[in-house]
């Protein structure tokens, strides 16, 4: 590979997209373990949905709902001044919904098995609920929290078929990695494929080492 | 019916799709022989080929894929032939008005043609560009789509102004022809494999294309063939 | 006087109590058999268990009122509680366990007044310690100073001194005793230990399964 | 949607591929959690590798590696007769090797935060390892396995583009739903595509909801 | 005559303590301050915690000799044990509790040995609570029919009767008692209680920080 710019977007989108999916996903996380219904499980279950699409379907349906025909589209095209789709926005929210429902589902789990007695105690001790969940909920569901977000960060660093869908593939604007090297192995082209595919693993794993050691609990 | 595999199946680049299903009608009336079709990007296809799929003939818009599965040892060398020669069209979304020629693109927002990293027909799109000049000042307005029925699907959905596709692929719709001077060639290409090479069906299917009406019926959907 | 008056029933799947009595300023023991219903109490004023039927108010403050579906949350009802079982964020060490429960002040006096109150309890060695590893009686000095840290209306002490040798438990007593007095608090004490309640009890409330439990002398 | 074979092929598949990759996935995540070395989390993110790459180009290695060509592809046809690859076979291994890191990663996460103290206290019991980990360490983590088996689930029954470089697209063969799908809409067949996505999801709910619900902790 | 032999040092980070003492059949009790070690000796018998050096030995069974880097699982060293927490498997009932801690027989058997426990402790009625919901009390029954459950040569018990009321603590010492005498176990029980001491105790280990602990009268 001769050319960097497809790693570097595909950082750059990776990472802003695990940030939002992380802080989205555990806040929906949060309030579907808290919420004591059976609503909550169907609800889990939809918002789990993005992953059995095929991405290309999923890609699809966001287009429909964001492109620039779609009222949604249309607004953010007002407000920013340009399209969402077709652009490194539109890749960063692609993978954001790609990542999504991992970090949701992990996190929903961590969260539901904390103790609610331990919870319970730092009510009683006069924390406030946004101080309870700071300071006792998501540190004992840190561990579940991690898996989620790296397993997000992966998706969303190897998201190939709802970023062509919805941010197009045009090198040097909106073609990550992960594009370039499936437009290798389509062309045959062995050598690059494997390159890049190597860069996208090494980066991966240096990327997931450091998130499970982020999240994993001390003391 | 579900489980009864056809007689031969035909692995075949998307632009085609239109054309070789009503062929393949043709085939079945006529001779009671059932085609079963894997449509699909020629590089992905060919990777399958070459990796013991069970297809009987393998049909790709880009000679050298072939070529390469005749090398390899997945195809019957006599069998290879280039069957027709695939054009270039230029459509555009709903609402925006037909481009009168190539010339005129710079006045249209996106345009989405084939990635010509692999697809054939974005090969030609791109060396139409080229040779009209347009395609650096293009180059940031492009969208590269998987395949020719992606691009067409990004024109329908409204994302890109213009699309330069396959002919094949929207003959029964408004388009304007690209003049087949401004490319080289699409050669349409087809081989029966060796996993084929016993099956009758699969030589039929090929004899078909080669009919007078297997021309018809290409003819009919923009390829040009050698005239009957 | 300040009171707290406690007349409730509480009842879990295959359990009901039904407690009635007033805490005045002081010490009152709550004693009688292993699953009589005291812990179930105690949960009931630190608002961990919605009482059945019945009242808890502190003076004139409603802490719940089971008819009109009132309950306090357990942050609005300035209770310090130490739990039998100690209960302690094993996750942070046990300076912020302590710093946690004080109510007021911006972190660095939190810190400071969560430090004298674990001098008081004779745990400032165990500051910074891996709470997890505090032996039983460790956890319940630190468990006391958490619960006492807060500056609260009303004390809950489940069993504060079972894990502690005799020396510590004497200690302790005495703090708690000052403590009360000195502000003024109202303080339930569960306790099996009768040298607990020579020392401590104001007053104590009797609990006997399948009875009205109220206050004695 | 006239034709329901490929609806009958993605259940078969996904639930076979869940399967295996459940059983596997915890295996796995079981020795990594108790393996006390910092390599745990190296390996940990090497397992997850599958991820990061783009569904085709995963399947496309999985088509070198078990193809007719390779000596994988070769053992398992003298063994069983037929090859692997382009056979419903192959769409499970595909389903599988998708649907692995999820498991592995989130199992992984839940088993390692079951608290050691409860996990010694059954083994003074007397209860052999094996027996610790069925009664203790895995019922604790039930519900973090849950989430991984759910994502997992959800990725096999979802997965197009490994499925179909290693299975391929065969009509009443090898097509399953998400391939279907996708084909529905290259076809330009918008009906057939809604349809797919439609059932695609309401089988993904259901089995979602009960998969939850089996894995929530209960007393 | 069978004994228990302790020899080691057990250290954690920024504590240690030397105990040396030998174990006879019989009650021996381990008393001093809170933190000075008394847990960690049973973890080491329990074979949870490794000595820094020594020897720890049944008969000629080696426990563990850390010279020779020798540990034998806790699976292997036929104990039976209560936490001074009480530790039970809260998933589990009470009766799977008390059933997994049985060493032999088919599921039927040890069911009906663990029922059989559970109405020696005085807890026939929970077998089927809900076991984090027990009381202080009821757990200390539930644990302390465990850890004799399983027909174990050593018992090791932690504070095993902190919770209980007077009535029901002098029921469970009788039930020791009378254990240890019939199947010929050493006990080494933790506790601050002196009625316990004068109860149970055949011996008495003091703790004091800083020393070597052994036998004492
Ligand atoms: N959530 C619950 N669900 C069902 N039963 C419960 C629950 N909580 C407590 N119990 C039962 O209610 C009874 C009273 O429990 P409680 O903890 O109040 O006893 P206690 O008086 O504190 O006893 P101890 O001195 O042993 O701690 C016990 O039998 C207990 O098993
Ligand atoms: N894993 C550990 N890491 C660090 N310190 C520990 C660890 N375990 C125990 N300690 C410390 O070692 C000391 C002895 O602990 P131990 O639990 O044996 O005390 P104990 O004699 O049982 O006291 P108590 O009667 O209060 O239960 C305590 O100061 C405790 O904080
Ligand atoms: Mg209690
Ligand atoms: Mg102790």
């Amino acid at each position: 590979m001769n050319d960097w710019f497809p790693l570097w977007l595909s950082l750059r989108v990776s990472v802003i997209a695990t940030i939002v999916a992380g802080v989205l996903g555990v806040a929906i996380a949060y309030v579907l373990a808290k919420w004591r219904s059976r609503w909550a499980s169907l609800v889990e279950a939809v918002v789990t949905l993005p992953i059995v699409l095929p991405p290309t379907v999923l890609g699809y349906y966001l287009l429909t709902l964001l492109g620039t025909r779609s009222s949604l589209g249309q607004s953010w095209e007002s407000l920013f001044g340009s399209p969402l789709v077709f652009t490194q926005s539109g890749a960063v929210v692609a993978a954001t919904v790609s990542a999504l429902p991992f970090v949701i589902r992990a996190a929903r789990a961590a969260i539901s098995n904390v103790d609610a007695r331990v919870e319970e105690s730092a009510r009683v001790m006069g924390l406030a609920e946004w101080r309870v969940a700071r300071v006792v909920t998501l540190p004992l569901a840190a561990r579940g929290i991690g898996a989620g977000i790296a397993l997000g960060f992966a998706r969303a660093l190897g998201d190939f078929g709802a970023t062509v869908m919805v941010a197009g593939n045009i090198p040097g604007q909106t073609q990550t990695l992960p594009v370039a090297v499936y437009d290798a192995v389509q062309a045959g082209d062995d050598a690059t494929a494997r390159t890049g595919s190597l860069v996208l693993g090494a980066i991966a794993v240096v990327v997931l080492v450091f998130v499970t050691q982020l999240f994993a609990r001390r003391r | 019916a579900s489980d009864a595999r056809g007689d031969v199946v035909v692995a075949a680049a998307a632009d085609t799709r239109d054309a070789f299903n009503e062929i393949a009608a043709q085939l079945s009336e006529r001779d009671g022989i059932t085609v079963e079709f894997v449509f699909g990007s020629s590089g992905l296809l060919r990777e399958q080929v070459l990796n013991g799929a069970p297809f009987d003939v393998y049909v790709s818009a880009n000679v050298a894929f072939v070529d390469e599965v005749v090398q390899a040892g997945a195809g019957v060398a006599e069998s290879q032939r280039q069957f027709a020669v695939g054009r270039l069209a230029l459509i555009s979304a709903e609402g925006v008005a037909l481009p009168a020629n190539l010339d005129s693109l710079s006045q249209f927002g996106r345009v989405v043609i084939a990635n010509p990293a692999h697809a054939p027909y974005g090969v030609a799109a791109k060396e139409a560009l080229q040779s009209l000049g347009d395609y650096g000042q293009l180059a940031s307005r492009l969208i590269l789509a998987d395949n020719v029925a992606d691009a067409v699907r990004i024109v329908d959905a409204g994302e890109a102004d213009v699309g330069i596709v396959a002919l094949s692929l929207v003959i029964g719709r408004a388009h304007v022809e690209v003049p087949a001077t401004l490319h080289q060639p699409i050669r349409q290409s087809i081989v029966i494999t060796t996993r084929g090479a016993g099956n009758d069906a699969a030589r039929r299917f090929v004899e078909a294309l080669e009919s007078q009406e297997g021309r018809a019926v290409l003819s009919r959907y923009g390829f040009t063939v050698d005239s009957p | 006087m300040t009171s707290l008056l406690v007349d409730v029933r509480v009842a879990v799947p295959g359990f009901a109590v039904d407690a009635k009595f007033a805490a005045d300023v002081g010490v009152t023991v709550l004693a009688g058999p292993s699953g009589s219903g005291k812990s179930l109490t105690l949960a009931a004023v630190s608002g961990t268990l919605r009482p059945m039927r019945g009242v808890i108010q502190l003076d004139d403050v409603v802490y719940c009122d089971a008819a009109r579906d009132v309950h306090l949350r357990s942050q609005n009802r300035l209770l310090g509680m130490a739990y039998q079982h100690a209960a302690l964020l094993d996750h942070r060490s046990p300076l912020d366990n302590v710093a946690l429960a004080v109510r007021s002040g911006d972190t660095a006096t939190r810190r400071t007044v969560a430090m004298e109150t674990l001098q008081r309890v004779g745990a400032e060695s165990l500051a910074e310690a891996r709470t997890r590893s505090l032996s039983g009686g460790e956890r319940q000095r630190v468990a006391l100073a958490r619960a006492i840290a807060g500056n609260p209306r009303v004390l809950l002490l489940d069993e504060p001194f079972s894990s502690l040798d005799l020396a510590a438990r004497a200690e302790l007593r005495a703090l708690v005793k000052s403590l009360v007095a000195e502000r003024q608090l109202i303080a339930l004490v569960v306790t099996h230990d009768q040298a607990d309640v020579d020392a401590l009890a104001d007053r104590v409330v009797r609990y006997e399964p399948g009875r009205t439990v109220s206050a004695g002398e």
